[in-house]
């Protein structure tokens, strides 16, 4: 938390925050699946004044090759912010906080990946935060599951993910920038909805006991209403009309797994046959 | 871009298609493909464009910050033109520092807005000697098909176009428009076994031998060229892609940019 | 640390051990392992520990320098906390700037530190908007057996405590005690074969699926958290690990840090 | 250009420049062949206040690997100026714009070179600014053509360069620093003297229709003039006396390719059992 | 020498310097071996003001692999100072100076190392000065030097290392930061104790050749003290009584060398066949 | 340099004439190559040489600016000695920043240089604290046949008696020429096969076991050493290089920079 002292209201006398929302309410959101030509899978998100991209490319090479692993597919999450997404300028390429973002984001989709399915392959996740405003590694992540299902990746679920805090002493959902920098508390959580297992948290500020169990409810809430938004973006783009279907559209997918696999023994094949 | 890999097939294909005078997606061979734009994409920038030339999409953000002027240019703004080809947008394209080919697309970018005298940079100094505006043009490649050239070229244009200088933020004044002159707009030319053709895509760029872009602003006066690849053209060639150059330039700005 | 690399048996035997609830070196599963703690150690630094956590080394050194204070911080010091993994610490760790393992520790160790408001930091400032202390915390591990976590947060605590404002040197006044307010300790849990284990060895880090580290200041607040690795933690095991953290926290700040 | 302002006069009313030269007049020029022990092929130019050195290596195992093209040889220039070659010295190290010089000079020379009898090698082209004064791209790119052919690479023919622009309304040949900096255009030329392409192109600055064909035209007759002096270095050198000479030589380079061919195989194998 | 002008008294009125010490006196230097669990051998050291703790991988897989020798192992050693071993804070990473000394230390253990026995292996020493007091480079290969043995690596003979040099005209021993800031002359010398062969010698200031020569033998003899210092550490650590058992044990070691290069040859094997 | 890589016929031909007390090129084992300088050689630097030693060859550039001096010497100019081993030079140099081996040799040269208190640098202060020259002295391989040590440094001396501080350009006085008051000169030694030859060659280096550098000034005292190579040298052949080093050096002050 910016812990800097602010004269700004952030709570007002009916208990609404200062853009009007309720404790417990989202910001606007907003996700289309399969944006971009190039790459295996996309999605693009808005999420109040947070716009992400994110694409995958793989199963395919793994690059470095000193990262393959014989056992199984390797996932690299590149979280990145452009130079103009934020009030001052960022200086372009990774810092300390993209390049810590992007390892706790890999590891997150590690969980859900059928990884084992394609060893020695790499599976590039790369989100890209166009427009930032607090909250973007939820975002990113979001977004980035939706993008692993359009690419057609095995998973056991999707991952969601949200964000609760602490601003003058409420506990609030998902933080504006404002919130974030003159809040008491943020805590960013991913799950996955079906099992409700913790894949990503960090917690930053001060909460007493109680109030994390409050702050964990409230994100754990949200992260399944934000479940339903990422799959009515992979139901609109797939035609798929309800829950089931979609279901059964990654069922399908995890039926197609032996092709695929075949596909990436035969490219690694070629490539050791290559170099 | 140098690592496009093409099955022999489809290149056979394009090969065949561009003796007939054809293109894969129909296109003559000196047209150009459909320009989307949407300007003030990015509520965080000064000015921002997200800009599609067919396929390829790129996203163009303004940034500006006061800072020292040259020494040998202590009245005029500064202007720095940077494109990120993250690997989001292709499968060829890698994390780290900007490589040859980005370095190559900013240069020649820059140069068009440089050398067209696209904005006033003079209108961007604060205190001479002291404090001007450093402007920071930063592309971001998002989805690629061919001919970034062009297309961050336009994205760039209508950036500018709908960017206000930051003033009132540091104190400096009431915002204004970025003082924008010209418009100077680039066309870019590929040659695949002999025929050269406008706008490649990124097929086209793997099987092409040599590229030419060409800046014009309004008048038709050229202010940037760069010849690209392994190939040559010929001074015919040079000429008649000049031509189409500057009806392109005003098709944009028209078109596109809705100018004059 | 990604690389670690044990043998099948040795994996096997670990598994085993822990579904009878015991570990290779025969602690409990909530068990941290012996600190000791050296302060002043480093004659060169404004405070400075080294410290063991077993088998793990680390030496911490804190130096100060005066420097301009962020703008939006007029008037507080500045905090940089950096792990070095040197490759003399272990055979998993490489030269070169800090990895993402050394930057994770890092900015954990650092969110503790900061989050649980540990350094009164406008009491590092000499004049608002002008001069501030600006502080490097920096952490060397030397012998890598695991939990670098926790080894650092004590270290960083201790090396705090015992560490000196150099204002006299540069002509500020007396030297003054640095402004600790509180004493944040981390805790560091990871989930072998299902089952939750306090400050995990190397060989326990190297077959562990996920990990969970819990920093606590005094009143038994929470002030930082983060889970690491490619698995996951149920809610039950994280209020679990919350417990045992506070419980770490007590026992750390009265038995190492001999406070209150 | 520069387009800064001046009160120079770059024209007198004579219509002569400041240095006194006519319009369509090139500076002095020196090149001399095989002028390093170490490298496989070097040449030295002066050109006005430019002094350039250019060597040449290979072909040769290509590094980095990731760049060996089974089917042709790699050309690898690098455009280098010496931290001392500029009033205000030059850190040391590239810079973006020697990494775009060295990219067009690449590619002008991949045209020239038969880079399909040397698969898997590179060629590396090294041309050191030692002290500059405009045009340095255009006698590097002839200096480097120098070099190749002192290296016995076989060429379709010699690559030559010289730019041509405008100052205060005047086409003129082959810009000075002052004129490059106060001047309204520029724009270095690369062809291959025998059929007139062309392989290095650039443009900045102001140009009508008319202006730019005037420029074309005066740059394309200079380079003509340079390969002149391109060939008499290597007559010098080699001791020849005419240009069917050259030529001979040339095509003597070219008969002795199957050679150097096999050369190149064996070099690869034995790296490739090393490895 | 840093040649700045002081008005401190280095060396009083009887002869004796600012820290009372006579001008052939050491400081007193402390050497512990085995200090670190992680590392295949270890030791730790305070000389004075310094603190300098080493440490020894291998022989192991030599990274990067174009380092790889086929005929012997490489000895890669990395001299460091940790960021707050100086007053000034250093700025993490090697500087030129600390690269220049890396060189040279392992230059002079390349000497002792019986590296022909573990062809294409790396032996890695590295050396982190905790905190420093002038003589930082002789501390730490004196350190090194008994990790080396430490961790049973064969060799010749340990390396043994001090400087002297001349402060206010007089030649002393083993200088502090004091008297190198303000001395005249700093020569930091590494010997092979049993053979007088010399494997580090750097000198910087003024010395005439009589200065020289008693600069010298100061440097030489205090290294025959450290060798004594450094197998008293062995010995304290192996259980061992006198010169003759060290000795003894140094032999075990070299006997041991077949089954080591045995090991070192079996894990070649392995990774050959791995990659 | 490292990479050398000699055959085994080669190598095994310099040792034999190296037994019999010859070189590959004729000359007696403490002889030194023939030396050629030429000063001025670069109109863009404050001081140039182009030197040959044999068939090495360097350029050697001096560049001044002013800026500000360290905290602790606020009243001498400063000096940065740079070598770059460009790929022009060698196959065996590589682009980049400089590696091991260049940054030994700078450093060897500078060290010559400072220690022997070549440049009055107090003459180098425009305003004690404030303003001084930042001399940049950049030295280019350009042809590589071994011994770049003593190449570089004569080049360097060369440079810099010919070298005029620009005073002029930036207001500051008239130029003078550089306050030089010592040549330290150095000789480089080598052991090929426990012989010991002055001024090696490329074949020479690439057989040899160690290296010795050697700098003295005009009385003939030692200014700076440095050993280098996986050899030893024994304390009588440090005295024997000593006494050719004073010898080269009075030589080189004499013939080539033409001194007293």
């Amino acid at each position: 938390m910016g812990g800097a002292k602010t004269d700004i209201k952030l709570i007002d006398e009916n208990g609404l925050r200062f853009d009007g929302r309720k404790p417990d309410e989202l910001r606007p959101i907003r996700i289309e699946a399969n944006v971009l030509k190039r790459a295996d899978g996309s999605a693009y998100l808005e999420w109040g004044g947070n716009k992400v991209i994110a694409a995958v490319y793989g199963p395919r090479e793994c690059h470095p090759r000193h990262m393959q692993d014989p056992l199984r597919a390797v996932v690299q999450a590149k979280y990145n912010m452009a130079s103009f997404s934020v009030s001052d300028r960022k200086r372009p390429g990774p810092d300390r906080r993209s390049q810590e973002i992007s390892k706790i984001i890999s590891e997150a989709f590690e969980h859900v990946i059928f990884t084992h399915l394609f060893p020695r392959t790499s599976i590039d996740v790369y989100m890209e935060v166009l427009q930032a405003d607090a909250g973007t590694r939820c975002a990113a992540l979001t977004a980035a599951s939706v993008a692993l299902a359009d690419a057609g990746i095995p998973m056991r679920d999707l991952v969601s993910s949200c964000a609760a805090g602490k601003v003058q002493d409420t506990i609030v959902l998902d933080l504006r920038k404002e919130e974030d920098n003159f809040g008491e508390a943020d805590m960013p959580l991913g799950i996955v909805p079906r099992t409700g297992e913790i894949v990503l948290l960090q917690m930053d500020g001060d909460l007493t006991l109680e109030e994390f169990n409050k702050t964990m409810s409230l994100a754990t809430e949200a992260c399944h209403k934000i479940y339903e938004l990422q799959k009515d973006a992979l139901r609109r783009k797939y035609g798929v009309t309800d829950d089931e279907d979609v279901q059964e559209s990654v069922d399908a997918v995890a039926e197609s797994v032996p092709d695929r696999q075949e596909e990436a023994e035969e490219a690694f094949e070629d490539e050791q046959e290559e170099s | 871009m140098s690592k496009n890999i093409l099955s022999d097939i489809s290149r056979d294909f394009i090969y065949k298609l561009i003796e007939k005078g054809q293109r894969l997606d129909g296109r003559a061979k000196t047209e150009f493909r459909k320009v989307e734009v949407e300007t003030g994409y990015i509520g965080t920038a000064e000015g921002s464009a997200s800009v599609r030339l067919g396929n390829t999409r790129a996203v163009v953000g303004i940034k500006s910050i006061l800072g020292e002027p040259y020494a040998d240019t202590p009245d005029t703004g500064v202007l720095t033109t940077n494109v990120e080809l993250i690997p989001l947008a292709s499968e060829n394209f890698e994390s780290g520092p900007p490589g040859r080919d980005a370095i190559e697309i900013a240069r020649v970018v820059d140069r068009g807005i440089r050398e067209g005298k696209a904005i006033d940079l003079e209108k961007l100094c604060v205190t001479p000697g002291e404090e001007v505006w450093i402007n920071f043009i930063d592309i971001h490649a998002l989805d690629y098909d061919g001919n970034l050239f062009d297309c961050a070229n336009i994205g760039v244009n209508a950036a500018l176009k709908s960017a206000m200088v930051p003033a009132s933020q540091h104190d400096k004044g009431e915002d204004y428009p970025f003082p924008v002159k010209h418009y100077p707009i680039s066309a870019t030319f590929v040659k695949i076994s002999g025929h050269m053709v406008a706008d490649p895509t990124y097929d086209e760029e793997s099987v092409a031998s040599s590229r030419l872009t060409i800046a014009t602003v309004e008048n038709g006066n050229l202010c940037a060229m760069q010849k690209g690849l392994g190939g040559s053209f010929t001074r015919q060639e040079v000429d008649q892609a000049m031509e189409i150059a500057i009806e392109w330039g005003k098709k944009v700005r028209s078109e596109v940019l809705n100018i004059g």
